[in-house]
């Protein structure tokens, strides 16, 4: 399994930086939402936290895609699923996905939410609900991969499939950092948060293999 | 040894690594001579500005940082011209030097303004069109860099990275733009038109800033000469490496 | 056993005994790679079972598991690391891979890529081995080297079944599989019946 | 020498600037001279 | 070309993509929207223009890394090279892709405002603003996609290079919708968007087909 | 002519004149699919220049261009657009596809693909043909079906380029590409003198 994430994570990194490439992405993001509604402070400081999650979705989407997929059309994924139980691997891969996009972000949410005018008393807040809620936006996503792989429809029915499943994590997530934001009591949307997290991570390698096996077939 | 047909010449690799092995010692000497001084006058011998206070002192980073980020930009736009038109390989490789150091100047920009912008505008950050192309810029050097780091045939890069920097330099003027139409902005406009000659800023300022302007321009270059023979080198390397391995 | 609701093959029964090999024909379609992958474990027979444990079995098949930008040396390492071999030594032997041992999966020609992913079997210490057109893209150097590889592992005991169009890469008995071709009437799947 | 109120902005920018300058002239030397070593190696491996 | 279109098209559609994609995106971020900022009307209708470009802008990415790879992947790309100048190809294909989603966002953009409390006044400025300008960002996107064809994975990537090209077609779109929103005077950011998209449309396919040409290389 | 720096072929000079094929061999990663890509017109020369007009020339390479969710009709159909090719016929007839006509991409086994691409060169009328190993996983069926199409092409006044690792599907001279490999030295790109 080792072998597997740092294969991943190597595969990520040669296709543009890696870390580097996340935290540009996340920056332009957040340089383009002035742009949209306007450079007032005011306007910004509401819109900040559900811009950061909807980029961190967007990064989701875009990488997961073809997580799978590519292992599929190569020849790899079956290879994988001889030499390693698939839960291990989906285990794995969604792990190495977590961490050069969710993980990067939650590191990156205090600065970034400070260009967004976000109240400084907003930032930790922000930092947990990223760091909590992100590992559940990979762990649903490699399902949702796997279940594209299943179906052989090809990628987009991914983000479709997925999009709904995405939304109690976003809104949760965005509560926390809204209330986080506005000096409100943050824990029990956290908890739920964190929870569901947990959750993703602990079910969704099963759903996703079983997902990728009917696949193979 | 033949005649000096065309100044292309000095672009041929062996020629390129003999002229800029030749010239490197002074460029270097001259930059960081000048930067030292123009620094050193302008921090310890010249006094505070009646509104700024001692921040003006930070002018003589940033300004010079700043002009050095859009300089290097116009570098690369003109490396990948040549590249495209020309094919000359040391442009390419110019162009890839040079990225790096003015992503590094436009860093320095963006930090040196952000900690000014606190006592004088009250915020570390504003969305201000001149900060915020700024920031664009600073993408464009991200994304050229990530580009030439994600494909790994030499060639292929060089042709992709040259037209990415040209699409971005006509979009990079097209923003600039758009961002005046979008925002008027606090930060101040320009008081030592190059082009025009005339300047707004008082002597006493004036002159430690431009002679650190001059230092940087060098010190620019250097930078950018020594890592374009690196890449010189390590094309020779792995060309190498690919026979022995043969 | 069935494809997409198609029956394929039936009453093939195989059994091939330790130190020898198989190689199995038959035409475009009839369903050769099915059986190699129901062999492995990767597909369910549409009725019968494996005697076998899929666990024993390494499979190759058309796909070559080549990632662009990996090298060689990183691609067989993964599968070192995977399968527990101490080092890619034996695979860059087998196929004489140290010359592109550094080269990347996107620079790699055909018969180069097809070396890559049969260099794997190498390192994977499986008795039973699935070869699905081993041969396709190899020139005559690389043929030799699979039959060199090939006469190893039956030498130390293992098993092959290959499927090849031409000659097999070994000496060996062949098995045409028209034989077992299930007439177009048959269908199978629990749809096919359940209307009858 | 009195920077006022101010001192802390204005050692920070200069400090900021000098590390990220010292970082980029570190590491581009320090590239420089480990490509110049694995060629001249190269080089010596062909030649000799 | 025409024929090209239609498998393009065909292809949107069979992976699932097509229509639906863009739409579940556009939902999904204006629903999300409220739980971001909080509900109160006033700060909806300030920002609502803004996150609706946003979303047309994020949603155009999400679909344009598959533009070319793909087709690279399995060998169509060379094939198409060889039977058409590859500048006609580029054209359909970014055709195909707008088709797939600007066009169907210009129409959804409206009602979906409406649902982000954005006065009805605002909604034809709206509309205009997403069909105008939405063309640039299918066209911008092939060239970024033909940047990245020989990058697997390169989703990120590709966004990083597309979203700063995306800036000036965002600043004038949003500014319409802005303006048409406060009831304002809108014909001279119009203007410059449509000029914008149809140097676009004009330009692009030229210089993503030479992408495309030294990546086929 | 050069890959990566490398260079692989130097020298090679080919006429292949109306009505007769070539066949070209050489050993794993030698050039041949970069020769033909050149000669296509899809990667440029080295040094030296095509006489001929790429335009003229119809490429199989060893990508089969199948879409996973298209049936074979439609692809096909796609393709004889694209040419301006009237109907399909010719292309079904040639690989005897009519029993997956309206099979999607997916689920086409690798003989299938091979024939599917292949019978695109049935709707393009191109006078120079330049074929990849186009006998990989084909059947005897299928060679012989290459054969027939192969000779008909060459009747009617065209000309093939074949690289082959077995014997070519067509009787026709065999060139081995291995004379004029580019010695190891030789390099190609501007970096290789830079220094010296
Ligand atoms: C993060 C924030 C900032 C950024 C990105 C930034 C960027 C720039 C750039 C790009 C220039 C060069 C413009 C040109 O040469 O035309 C410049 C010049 C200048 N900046 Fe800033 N700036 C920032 C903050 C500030 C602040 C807070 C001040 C002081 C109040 C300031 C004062 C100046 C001055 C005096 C110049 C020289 C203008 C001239 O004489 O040409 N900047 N800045
Ligand atoms: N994109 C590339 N970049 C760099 N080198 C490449 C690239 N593609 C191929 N090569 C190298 O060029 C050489 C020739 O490749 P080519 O595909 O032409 O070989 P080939 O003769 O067709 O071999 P095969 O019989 O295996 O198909 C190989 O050594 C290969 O590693
Ligand atoms: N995923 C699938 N869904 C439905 N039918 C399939 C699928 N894959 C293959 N088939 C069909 O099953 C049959 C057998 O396919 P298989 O790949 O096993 O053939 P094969 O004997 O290996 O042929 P070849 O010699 O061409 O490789 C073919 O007719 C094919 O069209
Ligand atoms: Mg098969
Ligand atoms: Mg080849």
């Amino acid at each position: 399994m080792k072998a597997l994430l740092i294969r991943d994570l190597r595969l990520a990194l040669r296709s543009g930086g890696g870390f580097g490439l996340g935290l540009a992405f996340y920056l332009m993001v957040v340089v383009l939402t002035p742009f949209a509604i306007g450079p007032g402070r005011a306007g910004l400081t509401s819109v900040a936290p559900g811009i950061l999650w909807l980029a961190a979705l967007l990064a989701a989407l875009l990488t997961l895609e073809r997580l799978f997929a590519l292992d599929a059309e190569d020849g790899s994924l079956e290879q994988l699923a001889m030499a390693m139980p698939l839960e291990a691997a989906v285990f794995a891969k969604a792990l190495a996905h977590w961490l050069t996009s969710g993980a990067v972000l939650a590191a990156l949410g205090p600065p970034l939410g400070v260009l967004l005018a976000l109240p400084l008393e907003g930032a930790l807040p922000l930092f947990w609900a990223l760091l909590l809620g992100s590992p559940a936006l990979s762990f649903i996503g490699a399902f949702g991969a796997a279940l594209t792989v299943a179906v052989r429809r090809g990628g987009l029915l991914l983000s479709l499939l997925v999009l709904p499943l995405y939304v109690p994590t976003l809104i949760f997530g965005a509560e926390v950092a809204r209330r986080g934001a506005q000096g409100l009591d943050y824990q029990a949307p956290l908890a739920l948060l964190a929870a569901l997290s947990l959750g993703c991570v602990a079910a969704m390698p099963f759903a996703a293999a079983a997902a990728l096996r009917a696949g193979l077939r | 040894m033949h005649a000096m047909g065309s100044i292309w010449e000095y672009a041929n690799p062996r020629k390129f690594m003999g002229w800029t092995g030749h010239a490197l010692p002074w460029l270097w000497a001259i930059g960081l001579g000048l930067c030292a001084l123009g620094l050193v006058w302008g921090f310890f011998f010249t006094g505070d500005d009646f509104r700024m206070g001692s921040t003006v002192k930070i002018i003589y980073i940033h300004v010079p940082a700043a002009l050095m980020a859009i300089n290097g930009y116009f570098l690369m736009f003109a490396a990948a011209l040549i590249w495209l038109i020309r094919r000359q390989p040391v442009s390419a490789l110019v162009g890839r030097a040079a990225a790096p150091v003015g992503l590094v100047m436009t860093l320095i920009g963006l930090v040196t303004g952000a900690i000014w912008g606190q006592p004088m505008w009250g915020t570390w950050w504003a969305w201000d069109p001149r900060l915020t192309s700024f920031l664009i810029l600073a993408l464009f050097y991200l994304g050229y860099i990530a580009l030439w780091e994600a494909i790994s045939d030499q060639d292929l890069a060089g042709d992709l990275t040259a037209m990415l920097a040209i699409v971005g330099s006509v979009f990079a003027v097209l923003s600039r733009y758009a961002a005046r139409f979008w925002n008027q902005g606090l930060h101040q406009g320009t008081s030592v038109p190059v082009v025009t000659g005339g300047r707004t800023i008082d002597d006493y300022f004036f002159w430690p800033l431009a002679i650190t302007m001059v230092g940087f321009f060098f010190l620019f270059v250097a930078l950018v000469l020594v890592r374009a023979r690196t890449e010189v080198r390590a094309r020779r390397l792995s060309v190498l490496q690919a026979r022995q391995a043969i | 056993m069935a494809r997409g609701g198609r029956r394929l093959l039936s009453g093939v029964s195989l059994a091939v005994t330790r130190g020898t090999a198989l190689s199995l024909h038959g035409r475009n379609g009839l369903g050769k790679t099915s059986l190699l992958r129901v062999l492995a474990g990767l597909l369910d027979p549409a009725e019968g079972r494996l005697i076998h444990d899929p666990e024993k079995t390494a499979y190759a098949g058309h796909g070559d598991a080549i990632k662009a930008s990996l090298t060689v040396a990183e691609m067989l390492g993964f599968w070192a690391d995977l399968y527990g071999a101490a080092s890619i030594e034996p695979a860059l032997l087998a196929f004489d891979l140290d010359a592109i041992a550094g080269r990347r999966g996107e620079a790699l020609s055909a018969g180069q890529r097809r070396r890559c992913a049969l260099a794997r079997l190498a390192l994977v210490n499986r008795p039973i081995w699935l070869l699905d057109e081993p041969t396709a893209a190899l020139d005559q150097a690389g043929q030799a080297e699979l039959c060199a590889l090939l006469s190893g592992h039956l030498n130390a005991g293992g098993s092959a079944l290959l499927v090849t169009h031409g000659a097999p890469p070994i000496d060996c008995p062949r098995l045409d599989l028209e034989a077992f071709r299930a007439t177009p009437g048959e269908e199978a799947g629990a749809f096919a019946e359940a209307l009858e | 020498m009195d920077l006022g109120q101010y001192a802390f902005e204005v050692l920070a920018a200069y400090g900021a600037s000098f590390a990220l300058l010292g970082a980029v002239v570190a590491t581009t030397l320090i590239r420089a001279r480990r490509v110049r070593r694995a060629l001249e190696e190269a080089e010596a491996r062909k030649n000799g």
